[in-house]
């Protein structure tokens, strides 16, 4: 049964040191969880970017929340690199499990179907293979001979993720973005934060349903206005690129960052 | 030296002439030249009757084919859904492996870049995989990658997709899949066969006559300054501005 | 691209001995294309049942439209078994590919995927493993050591469906039926029947594009109005169980068959 | 003898007991007494406070909690979000496995059912498997079942899932997965330990004292007799109409 909690309630029952997967930018992050994970003062962190991540776990890295990166690619897109990101793998202060789009799509998919590992295609001949050790590669035991990829099921603790709306039944509308349905399949835990809920049923017909997670998957909601901010939210507003803008500026020095964060902190608080 | 419109107008005339004859191309949200080659090559179709060519803007709502969430491009890919796509590189080498992670030695690297994204998947897949990087230089065009992203050939597999021609902003270069290594094809205006070997910090194939990448024709300039710009305003307004504002 | 056809057309472009995945009599099985097929004399088809069927199989047995028959399960559901189907077994008329329906779901799955083999939870011990030497039971190759079931990829030469609408562009409106989804990324061409073309782009919204299955997928659809009966249609309309009934009835003798058959395919033409 | 109210009463009873602690259970669209089972079990939940159970009715759009096509199920059975589910067979055997595919050598077997379904993945899968079948007979209660559709026990792979106990119209089983085998927890009213040993064709554990299977109380007659009908009228309206037609 889903349960209708506060910001803070949601973002405490995660603990230290779980896996928490999270959405590419453009898929519905929670930003405002993100705020509220960094007051709690969270640590150990292992995040899963599903397959990739910018602001979200840029700040996390620097904040000191993440301590484990699993990730196809950290970047603030048009404002450039992820400055805290690189910064700390220079550094080492993070444990990096670097990956392939798909390859993160298919572990996630293993852990949904309950098998141990998903075959996939491609990634021969990359490096990858070689600083992924759990990534394996196998003569094909069906077929023509040929080597293929496998890589482990990754099943999160905690899948995190900011969407529209849900209803009181506990589902959530994710419209095409199906990659938020795969992580709370196989993760064990899904917290999610909302801009609103509504009062109808979005499973009452069948086209409604088509886009909805859900509430059999999801633990907990959390109301969030402008929950993904300054990230985008589909159907609802479009990427704030001054802040980004003005994040990446400041996030280059640590010193810049703390600055930064202190406001965006504060400015998550006078919007909950 | 071109202006920057001539260039940029350069890129998207080659791109349009690289993808000729496919039926799907996907482009990065964030490539605003690649985009506006498959655009041209699009409205050329349409103008000359050909079979119209399908354009997916990654992360873009709008010019979206798909349905399925963030892993349906790398399905349709495998499904040999998607004929052309662009992939750049930190490091390309002259073996066409691509670096997209960093300098130095991993994983603390002295220059660490975002990350390998979806091409040591894609560039297995994808039959016309374009290696676009503007920056032409012997740090970016390398001997040999320092980390492998994704590699070009792999004998030990089989495989429909890799590097199918290399465009910066000084030239143009084929890649041979028997050979495993690039040749040149042209050099865009304003700069020589040496200025391209200066440059380059990798060996290649080099025909007896180097010609030049020949300039867009007035047709073509037309078809870009008009119903491209507008196509391209809706997806990436700022490159639409930009390149109207060279003028 | 799509093409807008006849059911005439959309069925003449199936051969002989090709592979078609059909779906569950509830997700919207197009009857109309499985008379059409019977006019046209096709022989020979490999059926995959996704992930089991009912009247359509047991008509295209029946009428010896199929030779090979890939199921984990046909039946008419409440109207009983499936009589020509059973006939066809013991006569040894058809060859049977015995499944279980998530095996089938995972080896479309492998399609979609562009692998050679989907691993699935479960079946060991089954008689399955017997009677399907392509499928194979492996040591993990990742994780806890343990004997894991693979399947080969399903790749069939055609998808055939019916749904309520499709638009110009050749988006199908396929609501929660995902797996039409499935068979159309796993198959080599996608057939649809619907009962009406829509003028407007079923991709226009996130929520009206979360039931879609873009034109990228579909190569032909022709208008067949009540184009499932007597199956269902969801949201448009229910089973004729008068007709299942008569059907099992009939069906029970090669005779009766005949004549059922003969009555379904002239009630065909006059609605088509 | 009993009435067929009374005896598909006292099975849904049944039902409901061996369903009493689960979370969420999934019953096929034509298993109309496992489902009012679950469904007396919900509504006695509610009256006590105790926490709300889910019941996924296979193949309903309005009892339908999944919007990820035919597969889900599958896939929430393997994620361990399905607790309970029941399974028949036109065979059972006395190792609990059984046999949905037909009798005699197959493929050319001499009766031939519909097929396994989901059984052979579903029964390593979901930790409650009810073995549900009215018939109770030596044709279908088999030392040894023709062909194994789904195996009750395998230790050669780790497995949550198999067979908890077996209903027919005659007893109630326990599954003992330690010893592979079934022992006699009740018999239902009307019949007594012999009728069953005569019906059953495999071995089982008999308990010294064999008790009878309990009768519904007043309380859930009532209950199934108002808010399950009512329930039951929605998605099984025929069932619902032959129950209170039996009256």
């Amino acid at each position: 049964m889903t349960e209708m909690v506060s910001l803070e309630a949601l973002v405490a029952s995660i603990a230290p040191g779980q896996s928490v997967a999270i959405p590419v930018d453009r898929a519905g992050v929670s930003m405002a969880a993100t705020a509220a994970m960094i007051e709690a003062g969270l640590t150990g962190l292992h995040l899963v970017c599903v397959p990739i991540s910018g602001l979200q776990a840029d700040l996390l890295i620097g904040a000191g929340v993440a301590a484990v990166v699993e990730t196809s690619a950290v970047s603030l897109g048009e404002a450039g690199g992820a400055p805290r990101f690189s910064a700390a793998v220079r550094a080492g202060s993070i444990t990096l499990r670097d990956a392939t789009c798909p390859a993160i799509h298919a572990g996630l998919l293993a852990g949904q179907k309950g098998v141990p590992f998903m075959p996939i295609a491609g990634i021969i001949g990359s490096d990858l293979l070689q600083v992924r050790p759990d990534w394996k590669v196998i003569d094909s035991p069906v077929g023509e001979p040929g080597k293929v990829v496998v890589v482990p099921a990754i099943t999160p603790d905690v899948a995190l993720f900011h969407a529209p709306e849900a209803d009181r039944f506990g589902n959530v509308r994710i419209g095409r973005y199906r990659e938020l349905a795969t992580m709370a399949y196989a993760a064990k835990r899904t917290l999610v934060t909302v801009e609103r809920i509504v009062e109808r049923d979005l499973m009452a017909t069948e086209d409604s349903a088509a886009g909805v997670l859900p509430g059999l998957y999801v633990d907990a909601i959390a109301v969030a206005e402008n929950g993904a901010w300054p990230l985008p939210l589909w159907d609802e507003y479009e990427t704030d690129g001054a802040e980004l803008s003005r994040y990446a500026a400041m996030a280059r020095t640590d010193e810049g960052f703390r600055v930064y964060l202190s406001t965006f902190l504060s400015r998550s608080k006078q919007v909950a | 030296m071109q202006d920057d419109r001539a260039r940029k107008e350069l890129l998207i005339t080659i791109i349009a002439g690289l993808l000729d004859g496919i039926r799907h191309v996907a482009v990065g949200a964030s490539s605003p030249i690649p985009a506006a080659g498959a655009m041209l090559l699009r409205a050329r179709n349409d103008q000359q009757g050909k079979p119209p060519i399908k354009i997916s803007i990654l992360g873009s709502s709008r010019h979206n084919f798909f349905t399925n969430g963030g892993v349906e491009l790398f399905d349709c890919a495998a499904q040999g859904r998607v004929d052309a796509f662009f992939l750049g590189g930190g490091q390309i080498d002259g073996a066409g492996n691509i670096n997209l992670v960093g300098t130095g030695d991993y994983p603390r690297m002295d220059v660490r870049w975002p990350g390998s994204f979806g091409s040591a998947y894609l560039y297995h897949l994808i039959p016309r995989v374009i290696l676009f990087r503007e920056e032409h230089s012997p740090r970016v065009l390398v001997p040999k990658v320092d980390f492998v992203s994704a590699a070009a050939v792999t004998p030990e597999v089989k495989r429909r997709g890799g590097p199918h021609a290399l465009l910066t902003n000084l030239a143009l270069f084929d890649f041979d899949r028997n050979s495993g290594g690039f040749r040149l094809r042209s050099v865009h205006p304003g700069y020589t066969a040496e200025d391209v070997r200066d440059r380059t910090g990798f060996d290649y194939e080099l025909p007896q006559i180097v010609p030049p990448t020949p300039a867009p024709d007035r047709a073509t300039v037309e078809l870009i300054r008009g119903r491209i710009l507008d196509e391209l305003a809706e997806c990436y307004p700022e490159f639409a501005r930009s390149l109207a504002a060279a003028a």
